[in-house]
């Protein structure tokens, strides 16, 4: 077992993944000889060779839409977009095209197509690299969302996003690239299946649905408020599409009082949506309303406020007790 | 040639009527395009060498077989079994989205170069298409990577009621190419023969691993855009007229004729054959059964366990009559 | 008074703002001489020139682009993306760039862009042509987002958009455009202010929260539940942001009942919004969970399947008896 | 023009190392492009005309204001009123999004041409940028309306790690206009009496009507992509030592001296009035004050009444020292 970042988990899944299949191939804006802006390629072309790591121009409507071609062709497609963000570039490749791959030839094609992308706050970069869209994605029929939120399950999930025979979008969190660690394997030899959730820490009197970052922050305030003798259960969805429903609800209905912390704008995120199905399958265990923690509604702000934008340890903690405020 | 461009006139006007009957649902004409399509695709070899087609030369792609018909018809009668071609067949589906496809062609063709696979991949587009950024884009990386493809931009005037003086001021869009690096060739789209020469050179370049062509042919449009268009509302009379007087169609049967590779038995002949060809594979579209939930199918290789549910709900509606 | 129909509604008020204003510019694919594919916009270019009615390239991030341009020149450009999906081609100037010109230039630049796009099903067009994607705009933060769902509202929706300093997505319903009708005013002088929902049918035993054509259908819900004798009412939200909270809350706490109808998919939809919203502002109030009656979470269908996919009467009277189950 | 070039380099160096003394943010250096920058912003009519530029820009753009270095050392900080500049400087705010400003400068002037007033439109971008679908849609139909824009394509050799040769396969970036049908030219972009030359002509053709122009303005990159990357990754040391060696700044000093138009002295001056406005417009950005709400202004001329709870709860929870 060695200690690993969640960088070098993805690292090493992906040399993993491109040792174990040779149809796998990489490619994006500087993942080759430079590694990938995060080092996230780092060491694949001098190990896989040109052919599998491909730099291409600048141009993420291309990345995006020649990964149709190369699953048409037979090949498992594991494009970068550099920063999430870009991803607008090739929104109509990705929604009107990669995710539907199968559904336009009728089942012909699969559509086994990685793609990896960076996002969230926490680390000052620069406009549009830290905006949190995986409401908008949740949307798009089609597609999987999945959001690691550590090395562990980022080398796991990673792995069964490649061996999926649909298209996964892998949002990985900016911030914890390099402050998020486990002791991992040294063959690094994880799967874990995409759309079950985990309980990363029990609790009895209120849950915080996390995801991606937050549950680190969500870890946190629980903590936090054991120091208060309050016991906090921490769920991460992991994947919000396919969404775990079952665990959701079940740990919901446990602890009858739930807060959701995710970075995205509020309206229209997809804290909305889990928000909805916990009273579609759970409303009659509920004893306080929901409450959701979110960003503002407003464009991720520069460096100097992003702090107070990016849902904090202090406002979940905040929001938790709100809801136990209600008495029941 | 001739033969398989009379099948796709006969197919298109057969499409275009049933549409106006409300058989069928909107299509777009390949009239006045029948030459570009059947000289490109007669100068491939349809086992190795992949079309990406926009919406319009489904009719006329009757060399890689008479199923890209039958599932056109499939298409425009809504089924969703249309816009497929089953396995083998080296066609992508029918392309709504402009543009689109040529990503996708250059990614197959990408796929098929590392593959060691023999192929190149053909993407067919319009003038209008040609201002959308995934042209470039793709156009671009082909080039860099001497991927094996033909771009084939089919250049016919207009784009709805765009004129080409509108959706560029380049000279001609064949001087696209040099954006890219790549050889740009103008070809009369309404002439098989000349089209065909200069696709397979095109071809004959890719595979040699020379790297990709622009090829723009010029041709015209004969008459709607698609069947929810009324083009006397921007075309002139007179362009009109003089398109139609142009009809690759009747000129290249002539031309055959002229030297005695043509008469009226074979046209007869080649007539019946299509006329057989689509009311076969129309009522067999019309005709095919469809599931109420058939749309929860080929999402994801497993639904999701929302769409599990979903699907349950509207069997039960359906059974209920409420869906 | 005349009866219009809601594109002769929009196309009167787009000559009207024009004449009012001359710094209104249209453009976009096919508005000029052809008059837009639906005629939206016919006969302005007679009226008003080519100058200020402008035939575009095929190319939707430049349409959006240039309003960038143009609204910091001065001027108050009033795009048509040709069918809303087609507006993923474009989606990083919408969100990137259009959402944020104010904020961007700190208050500098005002954006006072309409964008104006048609969508939605029941009228068996082509692929892409029908996709429901108003949750995926809702969360981009600076992006208003108004869905007429009559010839009189938009009408008067349309003139408040074209004269708000803010950039409005303006989402109009395809099959509203010849088969809603409203007696209207010939002057056509009607402003109707961004931001209010409408209590189009009162009633007490359940609410139907539903927006563009969807207000619509639940209308005719209403009146088939009305024979059994149970009392409907029908909110029209007409702008999913700014969302009027207020008069969403009051219906609902009144009703205690609610079904939301939506046409985008279920996960992530705008629907989600609606429920967490009522969730947290009238927890107290509801006897029954909140109901969505969505389209599926699968690409919108071919011709054959679509109204099976788009919600009928009969489903959101299914939804409304569902929720008329609950005890209370 | 020497003086601004100078100050430039001064501008970006200090950025740099109050970047690695974490005073600053991420910078992307403008070391290598001041020629091209300073030659065309003294090209230009600074009342009349504006700069879209990218992210690189801002240092060298003295010509338009000693405003826009103070804008940018607060944009530097992370504050929001940096990406801002007041009425009347004629640039638009820093661009990180590669290549959407270019058909904002599109659409400026077109906007300028529709209402009569003089003025031309310069984008700013890089051979990376030259990649994306948003330059060729926009230079496409300026193209085609005759808008007065210039297309400043600045070939550093580099998109981050990213060597031209795998941008594309276009034999120069000047060639690209043939797409769009308007001229192309390739300047030294080292030399800033060159650039001034194309960017003049460039203009006087603009405001007469004829059209835009695209200038491929050929530099080197001297070191880091921004501050965020290492070089040595994948320039090799040879062509950063030769890109150094034709530092457009000490070449374009020697030449003046060489002329008798600089020495020692006005070097010292202007190297002394550069670090004074860079020492001062570090020390008001950093000293700034920022309401901890401040992101909500702006967004919407007027908040929603969601925006106006959410502010409400921001600084309920700032005043209990939890936000
Ligand atoms: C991305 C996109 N934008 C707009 C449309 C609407 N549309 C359908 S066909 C068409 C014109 C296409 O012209 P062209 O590419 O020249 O092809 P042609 O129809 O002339 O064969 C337009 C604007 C679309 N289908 N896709
Ligand atoms: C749309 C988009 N994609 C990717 C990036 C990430 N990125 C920032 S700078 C850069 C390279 C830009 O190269 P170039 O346009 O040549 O400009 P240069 O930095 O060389 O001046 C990349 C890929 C971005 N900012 N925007
Ligand atoms: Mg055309
Ligand atoms: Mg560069």
């Amino acid at each position: 077992m060695t200690v690993r970042t969640m960088i070098e988990a993805i690292n090493l899944t992906l040399a993993r993944e491109m040792a174990r299949d040779d149809r796998v191939i990489v490619f994006g804006e500087d993942v080759g000889v430079n590694g990938g802006v995060f080092r996230a390629t780092d060491g694949l072309i001098d190990r896989f060779g040109r052919d599998r790591v491909v730099d291409t121009p600048l141009a993420e409507a291309l990345i995006l839409g020649t990964a149709v071609g190369l699953a048409a062709a037979g090949m498992v497609p594991v494009p970068e977009i550099q920063f999430l963000g870009f991803s607008y570039q090739g929104f109509h490749q990705l929604a009107g095209q990669i995710a539907r791959l199968r559904y336009r030839s009728n089942g012909r094609f699969d559509a086994p197509i990685t793609i990896r992308a960076p996002f969230g706050g926490g680390v000052r970069t620069p406009e549009l690299h830290s905006e949190a869209i995986e409401g908008q994605l949740a949307n798009i029929p089609g597609l999987k969302v999945v959001m690691p939120s550590g090395a562990r399950n980022a080398a796991g999930l990673l792995a069964a996003a490649i061996r999926d025979p649909d298209p996964v979008l892998f949002l990985e969190p900016l911030r914890g690239y390099r402050s998020l660690r486990d002791d991992l394997p040294d063959d690094l030899d994880l799967v874990e299946p995409i759309g079950r959730a985990e309980l990363v820490r029990d609790g009895e009197d209120v849950v915080i649905v996390a995801w991606s970052y937050q549950v680190e922050v969500a870890r946190r305030a629980a903590k936090e408020l054991a120091e208060d003798g309050i016991s906090v259960a921490v769920l991460d969805l992991r994947s919000l599409v396919p969404l775990d429903i079952d665990s959701l609800a079940a740990v919901v209905s446990r602890c009858g009082r739930v807060v959701v912390a995710e970075e995205a704008p509020q309206t229209a995120g997809f804290g909305g949506e889990v928000v909805a199905t916990i009273v579609e399958h759970c409303f009659y265990d509920l004893v306080a309303p929901p409450e959701r923690v979110s960003g503002y509604d407003v464009p991720f702000p520069m460096a100097q406020l992003e702090d107070r934008y990016v849902p904090s340890v202090g406002r979940v903690v905040a929001g938790c007790r709100r809801v136990l405020e209600v008495a029941p | 040639m001739l033969r398989t461009m009379i099948a796709a006139r006969i197919y298109s006007t057969r499409c275009f009527n049933l549409q106006r009957q409300g058989r069928l649902g909107t299509m777009a004409p390949v009239d006045g395009n029948e030459a570009v399509v059947v000289g490109t695709t007669y100068a491939l070899q349809p086992e190795h060498d992949w079309i990406f087609p926009q919406y319009r030369e489904q009719y006329a792609l009757g060399r890689y077989g008479d199923e890209v018909i039958r599932r056109h018809a499939l298409y425009l009668a809504g089924h969703p079994e249309g816009s497929n071609y089953p396995a083998g067949l080296n066609v992508f589906p029918c392309q709504i989205s402009l543009a689109a496809q040529v990503p996708h062609a250059v990614g197959m063709a990408w796929g098929l170069m590392r593959q060691g696979l023999a192929g190149v991949a053909v993407a067919f587009f319009g003038d209008g298409a040609s201002s959308e950024g995934d042209f470039y884009e793709a156009a671009n990386f082909a080039a860099v990577i001497k991927a094996p493809v033909v771009f084939m931009l089919v250049n016919n005037g207009w784009a709805i009621s765009t004129p080409t003086s509108m959706q560029t001021a380049a000279v001609t869009f064949a001087d696209k190419a040099a954006a890219f690096g790549m050889p740009g060739v103008r070809v009369d789209g309404c002439d098989p023969i000349a089209v065909w020469e200069v696709v397979t050179a095109a071809r004959a370049r890719a595979v040699a691993g020379e790297g990709p062509t622009l090829i723009e042919a010029v041709t015209h449009r004969l008459g709607h855009h698609t069947t929810a268009d009324d083009p006397t509302r921007y075309i002139p009379v007179e362009q009109l007229a003089a398109a139609r007087a142009a009809d690759p169609v009747p000129t290249f049967a002539a031309q055959l004729r002229s030297v005695g590779l043509w008469d009226d038995e074979l046209q007869a002949d080649a007539e019946a054959a299509a006329n057989a060809v689509i009311d076969d594979a129309v009522d067999q579209a019309l005709a095919r059964p469809l599931a109420p939930d058939a749309f929860f199918d080929h999402v994801f290789a497993q639904p999701t366990p929302r769409m599990r549910r979903q699907r349950a709900q509207l069997l039960e509606l359906e059974a209920e009559g409420r869906s």
